[in-house]
């Protein structure tokens, strides 16, 4: 068939994983909502993921998958330890922004 | 990467696969959705018909024979309400949620075994339409997982419905469902956990095949513990009495779906009840063989009843009446819990499930772990005895000091005022 | 066929990030990271990882963002961010430059590398093959790793523990 | 089910290599377990617990280096752990800061009004994962005890329940958080081209495999991404943006630490994946390496000079300081095995247990005067208290690589290995910044030596174990700027590393 | 050689002040005046020794003597090398007289005597690190001392001197830390790239280096420059002497005493004994480079102190002017403007060092040291007057004195190689004579002010300090040669190792050969 033709090659993934990334990296700079800069790292943290199980399943190496595994369990821990900060922050004041927390200026 | 696509049902392993494998597949699709939607019109008859009864009422009974057909007329009326749209809400989540809650309570359905022909160890495989598949939408290699995949999906219909009211009483409603619903997930999976250990598969379908015969049922292989842990973790997870916190009349209206009325409260409702079913399936299914008979000995009653399987004589479909009935008889537990069990508190709430799911059902699964090992590498029975010996040591010295740390974390908390 | 399953998880996965990015609501914002982890857990299983898209589901999906969602409720910070105001002035598009950048690095690389990517054996991915090798791999080659992310959960634990445990007198609610 | 793979084989695991390791995980278990399950124990009790296991992890990881003398460096665990003398090295360096760390803290915590196991297991769980990074041969392990090591750190920083605390965590954790990210699809880029994680095998695959020949481009995208992130790691300029915030902001014994076992980690992370794992992509990372040293070197001195917040200025300090061990990794850049490793892993160990004397001379000052650590709280602190005076200026002398110290046996060492290498750019570049940063020192120093206090000021009040610390540190810094001979000559052997 | 001599002197003489410092360190502050004890006794022992060293040595022999040389740092190539030569001889014993005399002859103007002590600590500190760079003959050592006497300068001109303090000391310490940077390099390359040129092995021994290696001209050329940056700024030589008129004016006494006294020497003798025994073609080949900035120093230095109205600064712009006289005898290139220099460094550091104590008096009885405000001295203090005099007069160079001699052999040896330099020098002689005499003239003679009335005499302390500097003075100006019999022979071999490798013949009196030199170099350095 036509369509199988044009299957999607290893390098399709690793542009969208590029894409991914650079847009997460991006928002973390733009954006100033503490959890929201959060996210975009988390996105980050997905392309990378996306780029491993690709290249994995190109080379037949079950290694990238398992590195995948433990970027999950980083993610995990990273989110607990995250949100742990954020709520201490944020349960001081409400609504603080990146640019709120301007204590400390040099 | 054509096949990694497509490994979930042998159907799709054909290599002549065209049109019949597609109908065949929009049949199962449809079936699936058919029997969910009258499944959960039985199931809010039924459960009001057994409380009424257990309260000395009558029930519905105007509506159709038996009043069967109540739940039509409540949803026709329903869909016939006016759509009301709170002046605070986010629109677009608002109206996102009630799918949230609705979709995953469906997609659970595929994974289910209704059926088949799983004894003497047949893998549930059946003839149709001269295609061999199975009585399930898909059996996929982690079928399991996406049980507690959608499960967690589940918690966003809730969640966001909540939120997007733009009202405080739902949102306490959701901020309540959630926690409740991400700390029974831990001891859901625990206990999971111990089923999959025995099963060595996470296919729901290869877990069904290994429960041959009555000892062989995880509720009885994995000592029953797990089932009891997963059977409360689930409710929770169902948000059902004794554990409906997330919709305590008196102490939050309606909980989250307080704002919401017409089809949209209809469709929450409907995935609440259609998740009672599903949830009662899967329990079915990963504890009580799913369409495994229950075996009366070697009993024969030429045609009627073979292999000790009263229900032989519906042939294919004895699977599927087992898969019924056990059904059934959750569903009525659950009814049951209803109408008996009072509402837990909030702290109740937390300290069961942290305190004593999660830390029975993961010393359970060790010491499982222990067992499995010690009889995959010795044989006799002495290994056996002195690791089921070792492992009691062990879990009570835990508990031991599992308690301790429970007593100094209240004498601190007393001496330093309250925790978080 | 694969080549639709793709385009529709990667208009997804785009879709998402995008909308992480630019929607001004926090929780719209959670939506759009939700359905990003989606795309990318359709991808998983278009390469044939189907453990890692049920975890990535299970985890990132119902654990992690239902985690950020939490506290936007519980701390009620999901007030919208008016994007239109600019702090520094210079940061976006330089933001913007930057994530360019990046993308044009690895895009770049990846376009050139295509044909010198080494294509091995496709891994095994009938039945629970996929999951048995990732075991397989997990406890030998890996078996330090996996242990030592007990460490880091330690560390989690105790660590947010630490942080958002009321101290003794006074301090917040 | 377990029986069922046969050809599944569990990997050997040698439990005394690892011993140093699991000390430190042991520490921070019973500290948590049995501190939490007791009442509080005695003042300092944890304190002295933490400081005996981190010592007992550094004899555990000094008895071990002579056995590599014999046998030569080996990988542990199936390739996931390298056993060799850089190891053992970074080690002992970041067991001694802990050490001294666990002193100063036991003194903070006094202070503050809430002793508790929790801080200390913090750092014993930080410091092991300084140890993994130190020692790992894989870069998934190297990322593991990154993020152990990070996560411990956002904590620690965020741990003082001051809005200026929380703000230094946060502020730390979404950059942390970056900087990971980007390594970790630097890590993915390495695994696309050669198919390994291990870092044995990565550096294998560029001699055997016949087709990555000629640098892949996919190496270079993912070199790129480790350098940037790493850079962050060692807080590098242009990447060092978090670092003054955070070392302001972060508790007293916290920002030590951070500038001691953090800084030696993310420097052996540096030296793993760039010149163990990659040294044939060396002519690639070297001039990213070089500009960085520059940067660092240039601005973190010109910044430095400018504060007025002595913790602050400190922090700038250790960007300079980064630049100065930068310029040493530059020159194990180069084809020869020269001084380069050797200089970078002798500059850590100083620098670590310098740092942290400084810290703890910055605590007590700032505490008796309420937590000023501005440049006027040391307004007349050598006629307050001259000891304490001696031992800053001793401190300040040897970060501006004065002689007789063990700064200048640091420095003199990583310019001596780019000298070595025909780096004279980058050496000249190096003084020069030196002399701007040097000013700096002295201008703490005139205000402790020369400058009168305004008013009435307290004295300090110098606690024990802070005072143990500092003298211990003094000690060090002075004895071996004077003998550095054996310490020479034990980094000599770090370029025999395990691959 | 001296092996028979059991007692490292030469060691002796670095950590006796050292030691001196780390006691008064554990003194405790509220006995301070026990400082100025420790402080005298060591500096007096040091400088007791440096006398004996000058008595031990052996004149004849060109060679180091009191050798002492042990490893130290063996991973590197580093070991503690000391000696002494005729050269450092003078020098050694110079800073060994100096200090007592800076420590004895004027107190800190302290307000607080808990900080006498610091004060002397540093200034012992000081000490230590002046001998150890003038005895070190490894590379390393040589730079370890060289950086270790800028911290105790900085905290004496910073903590103990006037005004603009502050500023001058940093000013101070970043010109000299600057030029430390290259010279740092310098030295690292150098021991790198002589361990591949004809040096066996890393080391930073001076005699192994300077002996055995054969750098490459450009190469040479380089690192001679690393290491003249540093000593032309320690120096000061002409545009990079901005340092110098402040952190003399604003040090206190005793550190502007010892700043001009021994450690500007630093830079002279780091130029001859690191810039010519290393590099001599590199040093050779930039010879005009030198000559000329000295000649500028010395007319520039000249002129600047006849417009001074501040009495310090015109001593200080004077030191500007006669070490430009050493820096044109240094790299004249013949054997008696090469000795004449030495003599010259030591000269120097007695007459500048004596007029900036006496200058120190001065403010002391007047604070002030603006030349408009005082007058008529002499009358109301003729003792003083009349110390100061002969003092002033040694600086000018007048025969009889000592200041003539070192400036009459740099002006001749120069002639001898360099007739026009010599000539233009001369006129610095002649200037000199203007600015200080007329700067006698303003400050000493007519009538006294109101506020001059009371100017004391010359106290017995203040005598006693000052004779042994007048002694001095006066012994070497008519009997120079127990000195030049030890300078010269070190020097002839110091210029036959510069002859031999830069390849060329130093003129001497008894064969002038100016003509044809100059021709030839105008062939060999047609683009300089």
């Amino acid at each position: 068939m036509l369509l199988a033709l044009a299957e999607p090659t290893t390098t399709y993934y690793l542009i969208l994983a590029a894409l991914v990334f650079a847009i997460g990296s991006v928002g973390l700079m733009v954006r100033r909502n503490p959890l929201v800069m959060f996210m975009c790292i988390e996105l980050m943290l997905n392309a990378v993921n996306l780029t491993f199980v690709a290249l994995a399943t190109r080379f037949g190496n079950i290694d990238g998958q398992t590195a995948v595994f433990f970027v999950m369990v980083v993610a995990a821990a990273e989110v607990v330890v995250g949100l742990g900060i954020i709520i201490s922050v944020l349960r001081r004041r409400p609504g603080a922004t990146a640019d709120d927390l301007a204590e400390l200026k040099g | 990467m054509h096949t990694a696509l497509l490994a979930a049902d042998p159907l799709l392993d054909t290599d002549d696969w065209w049109w019949q494998v597609l109908a065949i597949v929009a049949g199962k699709v449809l079936a699936i959705f058919v029997i969910g939607l009258v499944g959960t019109m039985f199931m809010v008859w039924f459960e009001r018909k057994i409380v009424s009864g257990m309260q000395n009422r009558v029930g519905p009974n105007k509506a159709g024979p038996f009043g069967l057909l109540q739940t039509l007329a409540d949803g026709t009326k329903l869909f016939f309400k006016e759509d009301l749209l709170p002046d605070k809400a986010d629109k677009w989540v608002f109206r996102l949620s009630p799918f949230l809650a609705f979709v995953p309570a469906f997609l659970l359905w595929s994974v289910i075994p209704l059926g088949g022909d799983f004894t003497n160890g047949n893998d549930g495989t059946v003839e149709m339409f001269g295609y061999e598949t199975r009585v399930q939408l898909v059996d996929l290699p982690i079928g399991i997982l996406l049980v507690l995949a959608l499960s967690s999906i589940g918690v966003y219909g809730i969640m966001l419905a909540g939120w997007a009211s733009g009202s405080k009483y739902p949102l306490l409603g959701s901020v309540r469902a959630s926690a409740q619903m991400i700390s029974y997930e831990a001891a859901l999976g625990l206990s999971l956990a111990a089923v999959l250990l025995m099963s060595g598969t996470l296919s729901t379908a290869g877990i069904v095949q290994g429960q041959d015969g009555f000892l062989n049922w995880n509720v009885v292989a994995t000592g029953f513990i797990p089932f009891v842990v997963f059977l409360i973790a689930m409710t929770a997870e169902l948000n059902r009495p004794p554990f409906d916190l997330v919709e305590a009349e008196q102490e939050l209206v309606g909980g989250f779906n307080t704002e919401y009325s017409s089809i949209r409260f209809a469709l929450f409702f409907l995935a609440e009840f259609m998740n009672v079913i599903t949830m009662s399936a899967i329990m079915v299914t990963l504890f009580f063989g799913g369409p495994q008979p229950l075996k009366l000995g070697d009993l024969q009653l030429g045609g009627i009843v073979e292999d000790g399987n009263i229900f032989a004589w519906a042939g294919p479909l004895s699977g599927t009446i087992w898969v019924v009935l056990k059904t059934l008889a959750f569903l009525y537990a659950y009814v049951w819990f209803r109408a008996t069990l009072p509402r837990l508190r909030y702290d109740q709430l937390m300290d069961f499930g942290w305190k004593l799911l999660i830390p029975i059902a993961l010393g359970w699964f060790l010491v499982l772990a222990a067992l499995e090992m010690v009889r995959d590498r010795y044989d006799g029975w002495e290994p056996l005895a002195v690791t089921v010996v070792i492992s009691l040591v062990v879990l009570g010295i835990a508990y031991g000091l599992f308690s301790l740390a429970l007593g100094v974390a209240r004498r601190t908390r007393e001496k330093e005022g309250a925790a978080y | 066929m694969e080549l639709i399953v793709f385009v529709i998880a990667s208009a997804m996965v785009l879709a998402g990030a995008l909308g992480v990015v630019l929607r001004s609501n926090p929780v719209h914002a959670a939506l759009s990271l939700v359905l990003t982890l989606f795309g990318i857990a359709v991808h998983f299983v278009a390469l044939g990882a189907h453990f890692l898209a049920a975890v990535q589901v299970i985890v990132y999906a119902g654990a992690i963002v239902v985690l950020f969602l939490f506290v936007l409720m519980l701390l009620g910070i999901d007030k919208s961010e008016d994007l239109s105001i600019e702090p520094f002035p210079i940061q976006r598009p330089l933001a913007i430059v930057i994530g360019a950048g990046l993308a044009g690095l690895v895009i770049a690389a990846a376009v050139r590398a295509r044909d010198a990517l080494p294509e091995g054996t496709p891994l095994e991915s009938g039945g629970d093959s996929n999951i048995k090798q990732l075991a397989q791999n997990l406890f030998s080659d890996y078996v330090f790793a996996f242990e030592f992310t007990s460490v880091l959960l330690i560390v989690a634990v105790a660590g947010t523990v630490m942080l958002t445990r009321k101290e003794k007198k006074g301090g917040e609610s | 089910m377990l029986a069922q793979d046969t050809f599944f084989t569990a990997p050997e695991i040698e439990w005394w290599h690892i011993s140093p390791m699991l000390t430190l995980v042991g520490g921070a278990l019973v500290l948590l377990l049995v501190g939490a399950l007791t009442p509080r124990w005695p003042r300092g009790l944890y304190g002295l617990v933490t400081a005996l296991t981190a010592m007992t992890a550094g004899v555990l990881a000094f008895l071990q280096w002579q056995e590599i003398d014999d046998d030569g460096p080996a990988t542990l665990i199936d390739g996931a752990l390298a056993f060799d003398h850089l190891t053992q090295l970074l080690t002992i360096a970041i067991c001694a800061a802990v050490l001294l760390v666990a002193l100063v803290t036991i003194d903070e915590l006094d202070i503050a009004g809430k002793d508790g196991p929790e801080m200390y297991a913090m750092f014993l769980i930080a410091a092991t994962g300084a140890v993994v990074m130190s020692s790992a041969n894989d870069l998934i392990v190297l990322f593991l005890g990154l993020e152990t090591l990070s996560l411990a750190l956002y904590v620690l920083a965020a741990s003082d329940r001051t809005p200026r605390s929380q703000e230094s965590g946060l502020k730390y954790f979404i950059l942390g958080g970056f900087a990971s990210a980007l390594f970790l699809y630097g890590i993915a880029l390495v695994y696309g081209t050669t198919q390994s994680t291990n870092i044995s095998e990565v550096a294998a695959s560029f001699t055997t495999n016949v087709s990555l020949e000629g640098d892949p481009p996919l190496i270079l995208a993912g070199l790129a991404l480790l350098i940037v992130g790493l850079g962050f790691k060692v807080a590098a300029v242009p990447f060092h943006i978090w670092s003054p915030d955070v070392y302001q902001g972060a508790p007293n014994q916290v920002t030590a630490f951070m500038a001691s076992v953090g800084k030696a980690a993310a420097f052996a992370a540096m030296l793993r994946v760039l010149v163990i794992a990659l040294p044939f992509q060396r002519d690639d990372w070297r001039p990213a390496i070089w500009v960085l040293a520059v940067l660092s070197l240039v601005f973190g001195s010109l910044l430095a000079a400018v504060q007025t917040d002595v913790k602050r200025m400190l922090a700038y300090s250790s960007v300079s300081h980064a630049g100065f061990i930068l310029v040493g990794v530059e020159a194990a850049g180069h084809d020869s095995a020269g001084e380069g490793m050797p200089s970078v892993a002798v500059y850590l160990l100083l620098y670590s247990i310098l740092t942290v004397g400084s810290f703890a001379v910055v605590a007590i000052v700032a505490h008796s005067n309420g937590g000023d650590s501005s440049i006027g709280a040391f307004n007349g602190l050598a006629s307050r208290r001259p000891a304490v005076a001696v031992a800053l200026t001793v401190f300040l002398l040897a970060q501006a690589g004065v002689p007789f110290t063990t700064g200048f046996i640091a420095k003199w060492g990583v310019i001596q290995a780019a000298i070595e290498e025909s780096s004279y750019a980058l050496g000249i570049i190096a003084m020069l910044s030196a002399v701007i940063a040097a000013f700096m020192y002295l201008r703490i120093m005139v205000s402790a030596w020369l400058t009168d206090a305004e008013g009435d000021v307290a004295r300090e009040t110098v606690p024990f174990a802070s005072a143990a610390a500092i003298t211990a540190a003094a000690l060090f810094t002075v004895v071996v700027g004077i003998f550095p001979e054996w310490l020479l000559h034990a980094a000599e052997s770090v370029t025999q590393y395990a691959r | 050689m001296h092996d028979e001599l059991s007692f490292p002197i030469l060691t002796a003489l670095v950590l006796t002040p050292a030691i001196g410092a780390v006691l008064i360190g554990l003194v405790n502050s509220r006995q301070a005046q026990y400082a100025k004890l420790i402080a005298a006794i060591t500096s007096v022992t040091t400088g007791a020794m440096a006398v004996w060293l000058t008595v031990e040595f052996h004149q004849s022999d060109p060679d180091f003597q009191f050798v002492s040389k042990h490893p130290w740092i063996e991973e590197w190539g580093i070991s503690w090398h000391l000696g002494v030569d005729g050269i450092s001889l003078f020098l050694v014993l110079l800073t060994g007289v100096l200090f007592p005399l800076a420590i004895l002859g004027i107190d800190p103007h302290n307000d607080d005597t808990r900080r006498d002590k610091p004060y002397f600590a540093w200034l012992l500190l000081l000490e230590a690190g002046v001998m150890g760079s003038f005895l070190s003959l490894d590379l390393f050592l040589f730079f370890v001392f060289f950086e270790i006497v800028l911290v105790p300068m900085y905290f004496l001109i910073g903590g103990w001197g006037y005004e603009g303090r502050v500023y001058a000391a940093t000013k101070f310490f970043l010109y000299t830390m600057t030029g430390s940077a290259f010279m740092l390099v310098s030295i690292m390359s150098t021991a790198f790239i002589a361990s591949r040129n004809g040096v066996s092995g890393v080391t930073f021994d001076l005699v192994e280096i300077a002996e055995n290696a054969d750098f490459a001209a450009s190469t040479g050329r380089w690192l001679f420059f690393g290491f003249a940056i540093a000593f032309a700024v320690k120096v000061p030589v002409f545009p990079l002497h901005t340092w110098l008129p402040d952190a003399h004016t604003q040090a206190p006494t005793a550190g502007s005493v010892v700043l001009a006294g021994v450690m500007l020497k630093l830079g002279t003798y780091g130029l001859l004994r690191f810039g010519l025994y290393l590099f001599p073609e590199a040093a050779y080949w930039s010879r005009y480079l030198w000559l000329g900035l000295a000649v500028i120093g010395i007319i520039y230095g000249a002129i600047a102190a006849t417009m001074q109205t501040d009495l310090k600064r015109l001593v200080a712009y004077s030191s500007v002017a006669h070490l430009g006289f050493i820096v044109l005898g240094t790299f004249a290139f013949t054997s008696q403007a090469i000795t004449g220099s030495v003599m010259q460094m030591v000269n120097h550091g007695i007459s500048t060092g004596a007029l900036f104590l006496m200058v120190g008096w001065i403010y002391e009885r007047r604070h002030t040291r603006q030349i408009a405000e005082l007058s008529g001295l002499q009358k109301v203090a003729p003792i003083f007057a009349a110390g100061f005099m002969v003092i002033m007069l040694s600086s000018i160079g007048v025969p009889g004195l000592n200041g003539f001699v070192g400036e009459y052999l740099i002006l001749i040896g120069t002639f001898l190689a360099e007739p026009w330099y010599a000539a233009i020098a001369a006129t610095g002689v002649i200037l000199a004579a203007l600015y200080l005499l007329w700067a006698y003239q303003r400050v000493f003679h007519g009538e006294p002010g109101e506020a001059n009335q009371n100017f004391a005499e010359l106290k017995l302390k203040e005598a006693v300090t000052l004779l042994p500097f007048i002694g001095i003075i006066v012994f070497t100006g008519v009997y120079p040669k127990p000195m030049l019999d030890r300078i010269e022979p070190a020097v002839d071999r110091l210029l036959g190792h510069v002859e031999d490798v830069a390849d060329f013949e130093a003129p001497t009196p008894d064969e002038p050969v100016i003509v044809e030199h100059d021709d030839t170099d105008e062939t060999e350095e047609g683009d300089h």
